[in-house]
């Protein structure tokens, strides 16, 4: 299994796709917050088109601001962004679509579950038949189907991560950027979550930025890995998982799915143990 | 208990109707037992005595400030939300026109009402011009409030995809303002109606077609103080009216979500 | 000496003038009185204040004297300052007289409708829609030239000619609108418990308007220290139209602050007349001239 | 560029004073163009020349209209703020009162000012009574909502852990009220300063010691016009200032945590 | 492995500790929404001193919602919830106390993260130097001592979650209800945070009640898991883990936790099976 020093070229591409250009760059950024706290320390990162990369790291290591940074929620205290490699301006245009879910779930409260979904749709212009169609069927995806019709706080925590889920996926993004976005799930449903997302990237194949705390799900999902250690936020190891595609619930019991899976947990531990006070210590 | 005390309806009315009732009977109660003159402070019987003969009179005279007061506070309502949505376009504007806001609203109408009197030709319009200027400024600033707090994550969500500032405002700003919204118009439409008042103390013209100010006015001029507490209790009640109303369209409007409108489930 | 408060019905002003002259000469302190004149405003209510014992004595109007007996009040008028009412009409140059307003926008206050404009309406057949109101200061006059509207002679005229636009003045007295201009008027308890100070009071303020005719200075100087807005060329303009209307003496030259019953009867039947006041109101409650019999103090 | 146009502090003060000035300049140039004669509508520049002759009688007018002011304000504040608390306490309670609320809101002062003179016998202690029932309201109506937004969350958790209602008020409510109570405030101090000049100009007080609304009342009379703009001016200078305060409390109060107050970090 | 159906009688105690009396008990009480929506079908349940129930099932299937009735937070619509045998009353007196760890954080926005922790002692009158010791030591403990002075917002998701854990914790509750505590977290700070969690169990033996999605977590801690299963909420299956403790990191690699884990993964399939549409179908 290929473990490669943080800053390293791009991974071989898995299945047989080209690599894809960068859609999303940071370029030796880094973040200091107002009140003095280092959340990132310079660090440089590209996620190509087509690639599926997760950031995996313990809490408080920066993956939130580094994924925030990539959204162009913040800006970098020194160092760049680039998406396809221009600006944030390039966002939005030649069909170039970005779509974050975030770590809470972030609806708004005086909408039903379908206005939800469907504000991206709608913010884009996109016109109501077709909009209907794709709210319906993202909300299918994340098995709320009936529950278009209620208001978020007569949802469960976890079906409201699933609203948030379909606002993301609605769009059909180029680029996502994913905030543990199955963490508030229980394993059944995270699973098929897992290999719906699994195939829906096979099928379409966005770049995707995937936080979690799963070490299967990194495993199960994506084409790299990159392990981030704390004080300051960094990246400490990137890991190529090249695994072929799909990826079905044969490959979770693979000895290759077991090996990485060791492999990064190790990658984890060290990282954490690398992270001193301020992550859990 | 009777079914009625136990009625939703009878717990909505009847605090305030049994608090009203019991504040009258301690007002009756003190004058008649100290022997308070009518000409300082007349007894609700002695105002009830007014409505029995003069009511058509005084309720005409109603009818009329209430088409100043609801005009103004239409008026108000919308000039006062358009402003807000101008401000929140940006600091700097907010900045720069906010100071001119406040001008307005702590200009005595009784010093600029001969201005507006040159300017506006047509009386009822000005006094319309008077009360709105009056009940103007809580819609600006309980609107402006209301359309910068907006959920952080959500902001962040209508950046990230790009929505314009027509989107953000219809999308976002206006439903998260709501709440302060509504709290501004019900101040407004207590303060349109003062400000119709005024504005008719000050530039009304008496005689045929005036409002409750002439008559309050007259009565004090004339020493009929029932008269005039009759005017002021219609004045009272009209702005108790208004305010529920504003406080019935708030609950149609945010009843289903938001917090200071919701009832505990049970 | 005996305290005694009197309201006056406005900011201080010529019109005013002998009150303050009286005080300043000590007039008030020789006959014993410890006095208090004290100034109205626009919204003030003095004959609300004098029932409610706030003041001893108000500087009152016929009609709302009335209207009190009407109402059961113990009101009194005492003694009346000007021999009529002050209150005229302020026109552009091109109007000729009362009756000349047909066409004109009349700008009056809300008060105005219970007093004169019943009387000009009954007089020129005036109607209420072209009043508008007069918010007590003269840019609508000067900016609308086919604008009429109520005025005192010492006051709006004045400001009308420093501003150098011609204006008439039209006294409605003149044309023979009958009530009293500027009373004392006190409470029956007051009538009834000290008749004395009443007296003496009426008798010090009346020689306070004879000395004030001839030599204004002193009161003039408390004018100013009450309302020091108050100007020179002001007061001037004010005592001179005192003088030329014979506010003070009349036109038969009777002593400063007299009263007969005839004229009360004028002003009860005006008002009866106009539907201001009800018939069966007894007039006679609201006045006595058992303290302007042995008035003395005339002009010259 | 200059550094000063750069500055943070200019930036603040910059664009609202900018307006300001463009204003000015409109307004006297249209004077003169119009040789609009100045009884109707003084320029700018003879304003100002009032202000360099008589400025000390002015000011001390200012001084006293805005003793007035703050005391009505701070009773405001304060009795607006207790009436608040008690109206959280039950919604029986909110809706046996908040009515009556209403109606202190739409007495017309000019109505009510002669009794409240002859109640209180000081004229400061009545215009001071009269400034405060104008400027309740508002503190009353944000601060009841204010207290009644809380996060249900948070609601719970003071539930949960058996909070008592002194102990929820304290450390959840007011906490939560804050903004809300602010945006009150902010319309409050406007009010209590046109409250004081209505008070003023009901009551009558005129001489020496007297406040604005005398000026006015006196500058209009004898159609000195530049000198009743000159104290209008005083008046809608004090009224902004006094914005200005309360925003600066506002943003010292809450600067660290609420949405409307933040300034998005870079 | 002892499967009992629902509603069984209490369990058997793991340990040398005597079964305790009941500390919360719900009788057959249901919960129907104002929108008509089942929330729970009539269900029964007891959680005694010195237990420690875990609740796992399908997203939506009403675990918050049976927390919320154990916090007196929402009212069945029928039946009964005790709490020592007796009424909500019994709760704050002779030493009786509850803490919830809620889904979200929950915090106070404008206090620091001292100050949110410290909250539950001030509301119960304990004097400052003791509280501060408390505070401090319920910091330590989930890693967040060096945030005190820090407001929320200037924390990571999983910071904020562990505030809201110390929380709970500085009170030392007889009753802990925790809903998914540690599903913002990365695998080692849960880890930890699990092991902390048991050595305090067992060093109090609070009566706990914790909702989680995650299997190892339910095994490694539980006494007693209860799975449940959505359409309408209700008890699906109990499971007793009768293991020994004290529970160290030995015990997650016995064979006795990998069959517990088995078994567990089994029911909760079965219950995500049994949840028909409204769960993710
Ligand atoms: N106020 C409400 N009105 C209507 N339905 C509600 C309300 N609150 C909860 N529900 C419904 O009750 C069911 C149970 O919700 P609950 O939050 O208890 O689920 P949960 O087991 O905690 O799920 P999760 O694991 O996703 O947090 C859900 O179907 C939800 O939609
Ligand atoms: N506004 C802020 N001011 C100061 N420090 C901040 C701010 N926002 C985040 N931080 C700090 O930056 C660091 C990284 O935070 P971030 O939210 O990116 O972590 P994370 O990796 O997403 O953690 P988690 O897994 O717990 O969500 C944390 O130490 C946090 O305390
Ligand atoms: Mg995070
Ligand atoms: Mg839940």
């Amino acid at each position: 299994m290929p473990v490669r020093a943080a800053h390293a070229g791009p991974a071989d591409r898995p299945g047989d796709a080209p690599p894809g250009a960068p859609a999303v760059e940071i370029l030796s950024a880094d973040k200091v917050f107002a009140n003095g706290a280092r959340g990132l320390a310079p660090l440089s990162l590209a996620v190509g088109e087509g690639e599926f990369v997760s950031l995996i790291g313990p809490s408080g290591c920066g993956k939130s601001t580094l994924l925030s940074l990539m959204a162009n929620l913040q800006q970098p205290t020194d160092g760049r962004v680039l998406w396809w490699r221009g600006g944030f301006d390039a966002v939005g245009r030649e069909g170039r679509r970005l779509s974050l879910v975030f770590q809470d779930a972030t609806l708004m409260p005086w909408a039903r579950i379908a206005a939800n979904v469907r504000l991206p749709l709608d913010l884009a212009g996109v016109p109501t038949p077709q909009a209907d169609a794709r709210v319906a069927e993202a909300l299918a995806l994340v098995g709320l189907a009936d529950r278009a019709r209620h208001y978020p706080r007569q949802l469960s925590g976890g079906m409201r991560m699933r609203a948030s889920i379909a606002r993301a996926l609605v769009t059909e993004p180029n680029l996502l950027l994913m905030d543990e976005p199955f963490g508030a799930l229980d394993e059944f449903t995270r699973n098929r979550l897992d290999a719906d997302l699994a195939a829906l990237w096979w099928r379409r194949r966005f770049a995707a930025v995937f936080v979690t705390h799963s070490i299967y799900e990194a495993v199960f999902l994506s084409t790299r890995i990159v392990v981030m250690a704390a004080n300051p936020g960094r990246v400490f190891r990137e890991i190529d998982v090249p695994e072929p595609f799909p990826r079905g619930d044969a490959f979770r019991t693979s000895a290759g799915f077991a090996d990485q899976c060791r492999a990064l947990s190790v990658a984890l531990m060290e990282a954490s143990l690398a992270s001193g006070q301020g992550a859990a210590a | 208990m009777t079914p009625l005390v136990q009625s939703a309806r009878f717990r909505e009315v009847g605090p305030p109707v049994l608090t009203g009732l019991v504040l009258l009977g301690l007002w009756e109660g003190t004058c008649r037992l100290f022997g308070i003159p009518e000409f300082l402070l007349p007894a609700p019987s002695a105002v009830a005595r007014v409505f029995a003969t003069d009511a058509p009179t005084l309720l005409r005279a109603l009818l009329s400030t209430l088409e100043v007061t609801v005009m103004a506070f239409g008026l108000a309502a919308v000039v006062g939300t358009l402003v807000a949505f101008v401000f929140v376009q940006s600091r700097a504007v907010e900045r720069s026109l906010f100071p001119y806001a406040v001008m307005l609203q702590v200009t005595p109408v009784v010093a600029i009402a001969p201005l507006i009197i040159i300017l506006v030709k047509d009386t009822r319009l000005a006094l319309v011009a008077c009360a709105a200027l009056v009940a103007l400024f809580p819609v600006i600033s309980n609107t402006t409030l209301g359309l910068r707090t907006v959920d952080p994550g959500l902001a962040n969500l209508f950046a990230l995809h790009k929505a314009g500032p027509l989107q953000t405002l219809v999308r976002l700003r206006i439903p998260s303002a709501l709440p302060l919204f509504f709290a501004g118009l019900r101040i407004s439409s207590g303060l349109a109606l003062i400000g119709a008042v005024v504005a008719e103390f000050v530039a009304g013209t008496g005689g045929t077609g005036s409002g409750l100010a002439y008559e309050i006015l007259q009565s004090g001029f004339q020493l009929d103080i029932p008269r005039m507490f009759a005017a002021l209790f219609l004045i009272t009640a009209a702005g108790v009216a208004l305010f529920l109303i504003m406080a019935g369209l708030t609950r149609l409007a945010l009843g289903d979500w938001h917090e200071s409108e919701r009832r505990p489930e049970r | 000496a005996e305290k005694f408060s009197y309201l006056t019905s406005w900011f201080a002003q010529a019109e005013h003038g002998g009150f303050y002259e009286a005080q300043a000469e000590g007039l008030y302190g020789k006959a014993g009185i410890d006095a208090d004149i004290r100034q109205g405003g626009p919204q003030v209510n003095a004959m609300q204040l004098l029932l409610a014992g706030q003041v001893d004595a108000v500087m009152g109007y016929d009609f709302q004297v009335l209207n009190a007996v009407e109402k059961g009040l113990p009101a009194v008028t005492v003694a009346t300052t000007f021999q009529y009412d002050l209150q005229g009409l302020m026109t552009h140059a091109d109007v000729k007289g009362l009756g000349d307003l047909k066409d004109k926008t009349v700008l009056i206050a809300s008060s105005s409708h219970t007093t004169f404009w019943p009387w000009l309406k009954a007089k020129y057949g005036y109607t209420d829609a072209q009043t508008k109101a007069y918010t007590f200061n003269l840019q609508p006059f000067f900016a609308d030239p086919n604008a009429a509207q109520q005025a005192y002679p010492s006051s709006e005229p004045f400001q009308a000619q420093e501003k150098g636009v011609p204006a008439n003045f039209y006294l409605m007295a003149a044309d023979g609108y009958p009530p009293y201009g500027s009373t004392i008027v006190v409470t029956r308890k007051t009538l009834e418990e000290r008749p004395q100070v009443v007296r003496a009071f009426i008798k010090a303020s009346m020689q306070g308007w004879r000395d004030y005719m001839k030599d204004p200075a002193p009161g003039n100087a408390l004018i100013k220290a009450a309302n020091p807005k108050m100007g020179d060329a002001q007061i001037a303009f004010g005592i001179a139209k005192l003088r030329e209307l014979h506010a003070l003496d009349g036109k038969n030259g009777v002593p400063i602050g007299a009263m007969t019953e005839a004229r009360w009867k004028a002003t009860d039947d005006y008002m009866v007349g106009a539907g201001l006041l009800k018939p069966e109101v007894d007039w006679h409650k609201a006045f006595t001239t058992e303290f302007v019999g042995d008035l003395d103090a005339r002009l010259n």
